[in-house]
């Protein structure tokens, strides 16, 4: 029993060893501030044409040139910034701290338009070419029309005191908004009219403690060719049919990241930090990776025939899709990672929390 | 089917439990006639006693065997790896949940103590903690648990988000909170450790602070409180909705209004178109309340409803409900084991078989408080059953001792036996009497004196004392000038009150003193100069004294008080014929102001001013001169020792002060909570800076050396800064002070320790 | 003897004024009598059948009021009443 | 991690020796070694043969060992578990002495303290145990001594209530004094304290102009006691000579009413066979010490309490 030293603290394991199979080069590497800070914000980059749009806390938005990493512009809100940068058709729109959602031009970052919300928005605005879908803490759906700003409709879910912190971004496609509320309940609605399709539940959210019956669906659902998959804090991953809410194969898991997909599998990061995939169609494991366990990592991405997760320390360990042995590892620097990554055309693109924003391939 | 008569019972299995609760739980007896549903019933009544796992009937032909097996027993409860919560709070709360040693074990309460454990964790913010139990067996079917615990970090509140404020900033609102971002002062505060009670608490000041500005429909629309995945983080966000500012529109009194209108109106402090302010209407109706009580009606009821109209206005109205008119049946006295009953009753000025008057009660609260006999006054009201118009009170005090006894027996070469005993009774014996009687016989003092004082030698608190003394002191010793002075005389004196916080008191005293030179010091300048002076007023004075007195004393509590003021004025004047004609005037007065809500932080200031001299040819008495210095007057200088010097020897530094006949002194004071004690109320700890000298207008004739200095120079004012503290023990109160004279001048004795048994700051 | 001393007022009893007085009806019950002018604060332990209703108060040292009103009982009801005030109804006894 | 071996592994000693040391060591009078084990026989045995009788031990062991306190709770405890076991009487007679010890003080055996002047909160609640123990159980070995003490108790109770009642008159609060007199004559009919009670209430009624009241009063007392002597409880008001000469001139204290009959005292007396009962009956004397020491000291000339 650690007489001095924190013995109830929980202690990451060590990094594994590896035989490198494939280099990781760094195309480019640039700075973003004071990045997403050490306050567990989910800040995540996005990507709209070549041009890649990220921020930090302090305020500070900047659009990079994709295969540069040039700086195109960057300007100072010079108010705090809670949420992730959410781009598309011309949009760049950053959550800030008051509740406001400000949207500048993907050209030249001047301000478009700004809305005030009811509560706080920590998820990435999603931006289809009619409308523009925010997620508050409070529960509730925010769509606004993506042009002018102006309010078109509003979804409240009954939400618990008790929950993880933010939400997970709704998944925004031309006519349907399908969003995972701390509920545990995954909800669909009309794009036109926010009226509501369907609701299925994903975590049960039963137990003897409030901590017990923490049921979030934070990660983001995923979809692939038309089966939808989403996973929940506590409670289950399932496979959806989205027209019929019929369901293919669920079991239990604990996970408040987003998914991953690559080679026919689903690839997940529960709650204890282990890499799972499973099989898309049926649902059976394929592998499971434990050896980065409490490293407290990211959501996965692919890249290449890898997947990929980043870790508190920095490190982003790259594993085979085949059987999900360590195929390489790089450094991006010591302030870890915390926010989802992002894949485009076969680079990916990593913001660190110390807003060190990196492009990286995989061969 | 099979009914039978029981001719016996026969009991298997027991091991720990008394055959006397079994039976006591079985309701079939030898000689009953019973039948299998009666059977069955007993079975069920025994096993609900909780003392067996399994029961069973066996028939053997007309006995009746019951096959017990015996539900373990907690033999020991241990509990491993809890650091912040101490072992006895946890057992308390398993107590609660049913199980402590010696209790019969169930299953079932196994998983209460981990929900229960938890849920104590819980509302700490310790959401990381992890709790497991395991069942160890020991011989003699008991059982022992052993719970381990690890606690985890409590969570720490790392964002605290008001989302939807325009009329004040985010600062300005969350400063209102108990709980805080980490800072410096975290690991003292812990304001950074969540737990719901604070944020309810928090989120009630918010919606107070908006609601005491006007902003009357304002709401707080959701609260979220949400955890870091690795739970060591927790992040607040409240989204609230402003609405507009409202400004109070009327006020009207509705219902029985058994007092005049404008006198309710009166204590209203928000009237037409103040703005509206909650805070200002609750107070209104807490005053309004008490209105009511002083008028009698103890159940009175005022309720205000505010109706907003939509012009950003709203009238309130005030419903008054007095209730019946309220009499007091009995009045209970309690906690007073030494004390007498009369010694309460009379300061209370509630009369038994009257009208009820909260305003009486509250007064005779403070008055209990002043007497400083006690160290806690409380006083309860509770109906009397089956009337609606009559209520008993109870005072509860909690006593304290209030005096000194001192008593010492010493041998010196220099002075043989010094015997001092000295015994000085505030409430001697609980008589509400004050009573001191002190014999020593030391080198420097000899004296026989007694004092007596009875507060209420009438009912109505006019006191009566008198002093008689023998008295032989030689001021050499501390530090008064180079002469003895023998004296005796006594006197008696009264006082009475003209109100509830001013009282007169006026006293004759005779006074016979004989003056003698210190021969040892012939040919100083000390020397010469009394004996100028008893050349000029003879060594021997007759004196009577008339004095009178006015003190108005308007503080909260007689120990300790934290809050109101008290002043004193005297005037002390010899009556022609007798030997010396002088007088001595002084005024006095002390503030206590508490700087925050609960009175733990008070500043506190003090001065004293005295003026004396003689009217008549004859000089003013050097011996009757005021003196400056000590723990009573300046800290951090001797005492006794400031004021104008004359030399005592030919070494220019062996000077000495005769006192002055004016004197300047004040003192300023912040007093703080005593640091790291639980019970805080026996301890007084302040900081301090003292001021203050005598000067002298006429210098004793005879003075050669001119080191005595004519006249009042405030530039000659001693100034001194220091810490102190004041401890009620259970002798009586005992008072330290550590100090630094800011400007002491040549000649001055500065001490930088003092402290006193009987004398609290 | 002495000169302006501070004495605390004394009131002593229940108060009663002519409007209590004026509900009074003959025949009405202890509650009833008890509704309206209050709970007597002196009841005559030897004789049950009468309540006292008086009041005094002294103020500064003098008796500045003193007001007594006696009713009387038979079996349960009431029958007579005297003492400063009388409702007119009720017939003197 | 048990750093110090901390795990508390009790040997297992049988019932019947723990029960057997603790009777012992209540022999030798070693109280707190019989608390210990008592509570130790609890903690191992708690449903034993012997737990009743610990119980009950236990509640005689620590009022020995003078924690009041703790004899009560454990008391409360025993009649709490075994409601209506057969000598539960005992634990009520308990209750009742703790209390009683309680109210008079350790003070008032060293100074001259009259605890018919201070709170009467402890010797109520020994009144209440008692009286549940007289009406429960009347047949109680305890009943004749508990008898006695409530007795006592009632004494010491209606001479408080006079106390209170001649301060009243003193502050001329008639019907207040009327009142405590009426309680006392309401609710403690044979103590000493009834004679005085209808005098303050006789003086009080006359003060007040209930003429007739304070008739019946008169009559009640010079029919039950023909020869008390009544004597003025409100006070004349004070003459100059008086109040400069502190008394010493003339006495005009009001008597202060009857000691109470202290059990104790009256066992004291039957032993030591003097049937002369204590003080004597100096009425009006006012012994020389106390008028030096103002009624401090020595004796204030009360009436003697009447022999019983």
């Amino acid at each position: 029993c650690g007489f001095w030293g924190k013995s109830d603290e929980v202690k990451p394991s060590p990094l594994p060893d590896i035989v490198s199979e494939n280099r990781v080069t760094v195309l480019w590497t640039a700075s973003v501030g004071d990045g997403p800070g050490k306050r567990f914000h989910e800040m995540t980059v996005s990507v709209d044409g070549d041009r890649i749009f990220s921020a930090d806390h302090r305020g500070l938005v900047a659009s990079f040139d994709r295969r540069t990493g040039q700086r195109v512009w960057s300007v100072n809100l010079k108010e705090p910034i809670v949420g992730g940068v959410g781009a598309g058709h011309g949009h760049v729109i950053v959550n800030l701290r008051s509740g406001e959602i400000v949207s500048l031009s993907a050209e030249n970052g001047s301000e478009l338009w700004r809305y005030q919300l009811t509560s706080e928005a920590t998820a990435q605005v999603q931006i289809n070419p009619a409308i523009v879908v925010v997620q508050t803490v409070n529960g509730r759906i925010t769509a606004l029309d993506r042009v002018t700003g102006t309010h078109r409709w509003t979804y409240d879910a009954q939400v618990p005191s008790l929950s993880l912190r933010g939400t997970g971004a709704p998944l925004l496609t031309s006519d349907v908004t399908i969003a995972g509320f701390s509920n545990g309940k995954l909800v669909a609605l009309n794009n036109e009219s926010g009226l509501f399709f369907w609701e299925t539940r994903i975590a049960d959210g039963t137990g003897r403690s409030e901590l017990e019956r923490m049921a979030d669906i934070k990660g983001r659902p995923l979809i692939l060719n038309n089966t939808l998959y989403v996973a929940a804090y506590q409670g289950q991953i399932r496979s959806i049919n989205p027209f019929n809410l019929q369901v293919f194969w669920g079991h239990d898991v604990s996970t408040y990241r987003s998914l991953a997909t690559g080679f026919g599998n689903i690839y997940l990061v529960n709650d204890r930090d282990a890499v799972l995939a499973m099989d898309a169609a049926s649902g059976a494991s394929v592998w499971t990776q434990r050896d980065l366990s409490l490293r407290r990592l990211s959501a996965p991405a692919t890249i290449g025939n890898a997947v990929v997760v980043g870790d508190a320390e920095g490190y982003l360990h790259f594993m085979s899709q085949v059987d999900g042995r360590f195929v390489a590892r790089h450094k991006v620097d010591s302030s870890g990672v915390t926010g989802d990554m992002l894949v485009r055309d076969n680079v990916l693109y990593v913001l660190t929390n110390a807003g060190r924003l990196a492009a990286i391939q995989l061969n | 089917d099979n009914v039978f008569v029981v001719n016996d019972i026969r009991v298997e299995g027991l091991q720990q439990v008394d055959a006397g609760n079994v039976f006591r739980n079985f309701p079939i007896s030898t000689g009953d006639q019973v039948d299998g549903p009666a059977l069955a019933a007993a079975t069920r009544q025994l096993f609900r006693s909780g003392f067996f796992e399994d029961v069973q009937l066996v028939r053997e032909n007309d006995v009746l065997v019951l096959v017990l097996r015996e539900r373990p027993a907690v033999a020991i409860i241990r509990i491993e790896g809890n650091k912040a919560i101490k072992e006895e709070q946890l057992r308390e709360g398993l107590k609660q949940s049913g199980l402590q040693e010696g209790d019969i074990f169930r299953r079932a309460t196994l998983d209460q103590i981990e929900l229960d454990l938890m849920r104590v964790y819980t509302t700490q913010g310790r959401y990381g903690a992890d709790i497991t139990t395991e069942v160890e067996n020991l011989p003699g079917n008991r059982v022992a648990l052993n719970i381990n615990i690890t606690e985890g970090r409590v969570a720490s509140i790392s964002h605290i988000n008001i989302v939807g404020n325009t009329v004040f900033t985010d600062k300005e609102l969350t400063d209102l909170f108990t709980l805080q971002l980490p800072n410096f002062w975290s690991f003292y505060t812990k304001s950074d450790q969540y737990s719901r009670e604070k944020l309810s608490g928090d989120l009630e000041r918010l919606r107070s602070y908006y609601l005491d500005r006007g902003y009357i429909n304002f709401s707080i629309d959701s609260t979220q409180v949400s955890l870091s995945p690795d739970k060591q983080d927790v992040f607040i966000t409240v989204d609230i909705s402003e609405g507009e500012q409202f400004k109070v529109a009327d006020v009207v009194f509705v219902g029985n209004l058994v007092v005049s209108e404008d006198v309710l109106q009166s204590k209203l402090s928000m009237t037409e178109d103040d703005v509206f302010s909650r805070r200002e209407m609750t107070d209104s109706q807490e005053r309004l309340v008490r209105l009511l009580g002083d008028q009698g009606y103890m159940f009175a009821n005022v309720s205000p409803i505010p109706e907003v109209n939509d012009d950003n206005t709203v009238s309130i109205r005030y419903f008054i409900e007095p209730g019946k008119q309220t009499y007091v049946r009995r009045i209970g006295i309690r906690g007073n084991t030494r004390t007498a009953d009369e010694v309460i009753r009379r300061e209370v000025e509630q009369m038994e078989a009257g009208v009820v008057s909260s305003a009486a009660i509250e007064r005779s609260q403070t008055r209990i408080e002043r007497t400083g006999y006690f160290r806690s006054v409380n006083v309860e009201t509770r109906p009397v059953a089956g009337t609606d118009d009559q209520i008993d009170l109870e005072f509860i005090v909690e006593e304290q001792q209030s005096g000194q006894l001192s008593a010492s027996v010493g041998f010196s070469q220099s002075e043989g036996i010094i015997l001092q005993l000295g015994v000085s009774q505030e409430n001697f014996l609980g008589s509400g009497k004050s009573v001191a009687f002190n014999v020593s016989n030391s080198s420097t003092l000899t004296e026989y004196s007694f004092n007596y004082l009875d507060p209420f030698f009438t009912v109505d608190g006019v006191s009566r004392g008198f002093n008689v003394f023998y008295r032989e002191e030689n001021f050499d010793e501390d530090d008064r000038g180079d002469y003895n002075t023998d004296s005796f005389g006594g006197g008696i004196t009264f006082g009475y009150p003209i109100d509830d916080f001013q009282r007169l008191s006026f006293s004759g005293d005779v006074e016979f003193l004989r003056l003698k030179n210190n021969l040892a010091l012939q040919g100083t300048e000390v020397f010469d100069v009394i004996n100028r002076f008893t050349q000029d007023n003879g060594d021997e004075y007759l004196n009577w004294k008339l004095t009178a007195g006015w003190s108005d004393n308007r503080l909260n509590r007689g120990f300790f008080p934290t809050k109101g003021r008290s002043q004193g004025a005297s005037l002390e004047v010899s009556i022609p014929g007798s030997d010396l004609d002088y007088y001595r005037a002084q005024y006095n007065n002390r503030f206590y102001w508490p700087i925050n809500s609960d009175e733990t932080w008070i500043a506190s200031l003090r001065s004293r001013v005295g003026y004396a001299d003689s009217y008549g040819d004859k000089d003013y008495p050097f011996f009757k001169n005021y003196f400056a210095g000590g723990l009573t007057s300046v800290r951090g200088f001797e005492a006794n020792s400031l004021g104008p010097r004359y030399s005592r020897g030919n070494v220019s530094s062996a000077q000495r002060s005769m006192g002055g006949n004016v004197l300047v002194s004040g003192s300023a004071e912040l007093i703080f909570p005593m640091p790291f004690l639980k019970d805080k109320t026996a301890w007084r700890p302040l900081v301090f800076m003292d001021a203050g000298n005598v000067f002298t207008t006429k210098c004793l004739k005879g003075a050669t050396q001119n080191t005595c200095k004519e006249g009042v120079d405030f530039g000659d004012l001693r100034y001194s800064a220091g810490v102190g503290l004041s401890w009620l023990t259970p002798v009586g109160p005992l008072s330290i002070s550590l100090s630094k004279a800011l400007n002491s001048k040549s000649g001055d004795e500065t001490e930088v320790f003092q402290f006193a048994l009987g004398q609290s700051f | 003897c002495f000169p302006g001393v501070y004495k605390i007022d004394i009131p002593q009893g229940n108060i009663v004024t002519q409007e209590m007085v004026d509900q009074l009806r003959p025949g009405m019950t202890y509650n009833q009598v008890r509704f309206v002018l209050g709970t007597p604060l002196v009841t005559d332990t030897f004789n049950d059948e009468r309540w006292d209703y008086i009041y005094s108060l002294k103020k500064g040292g003098k008796t500045t009021s003193k007001e007594r009103v006696t009713l009387f009982f038979e079996d349960g009801r009431l029958s007579g009443i005297t003492g400063d005030y009388k409702p007119s109804s009720v017939p003197a006894q | 991690c048990s750093w110090f071996g901390r795990d508390k592994t009790i040997p297992d000693i049988p019932e019947q020796v723990i029960y057997n040391d603790a009777m012992s060591a209540l022999d030798a009078q070693n109280f707190s070694l019989a608390i210990e084990k008592l509570q130790l026989l609890e903690a191992r045995y708690p449903f034993g043969r012997f737990s009743e009788q610990a119980q009950l031990e236990l509640i005689y062991a620590y009022f020995r060992n003078n924690e009041p306190a703790a004899s009560r709770s454990a008391a409360d405890r025993f009649i709490r578990l075994h409601p209506n076991h057969d000598n539960i009487d005992y634990a009520y007679y308990m209750k009742g002495l703790t209390s009683f010890e309680e109210d008079r003080s350790f003070l008032a055996r060293f100074l001259p303290l009259d605890e018919t002047q201070r709170d009467p909160g402890a010797a109520l609640d020994s009144f209440e145990s008692f009286s549940v123990l007289l009406n429960r159980y009347p047949d109680s070995e305890y009943a004749p001594d508990t008898q006695r003490r409530m007795q006592y108790l009632k004494n010491r109770l209606a001479t408080y209530e006079i106390h209170v009642a001649s301060f009243y008159m003193k502050r001329e609060a008639w019907v207040a004094a009327a009142n405590r007199g009426r309680y006392v004559v309401e609710n403690f009919q044979e103590t000493p304290a009834v004679p005085d009670a209808l005098a303050i209430m006789a003086e009080a009624y006359t003060k007040v102009g209930l003429d007739d009241l304070a008739q019946s009063a008169i009559d009640v007392l010079s029919l039950n006691y023909p020869d008390y002597i009544i004597r003025p409880f409100a006070p004349q008001n004070f003459d100059l000579l008086y109040t400069a000469t502190f008394g010493l001139m003339g006495s005009i204290e009001p008597a202060v009413p009857a000691r109470p009959v202290n059990p104790d005292r009256a066992r004291a007396m039957r032993v030591d066979g003097s049937t002369q009962p204590e003080g004597g009956s100096q009425t009006g004397g006012r012994s020389w010490l106390n008028r030096i020491t103002f009624g401090t000291f020595g004796d204030d000339g009360r009436v003697g309490e009447p022999t019983q």
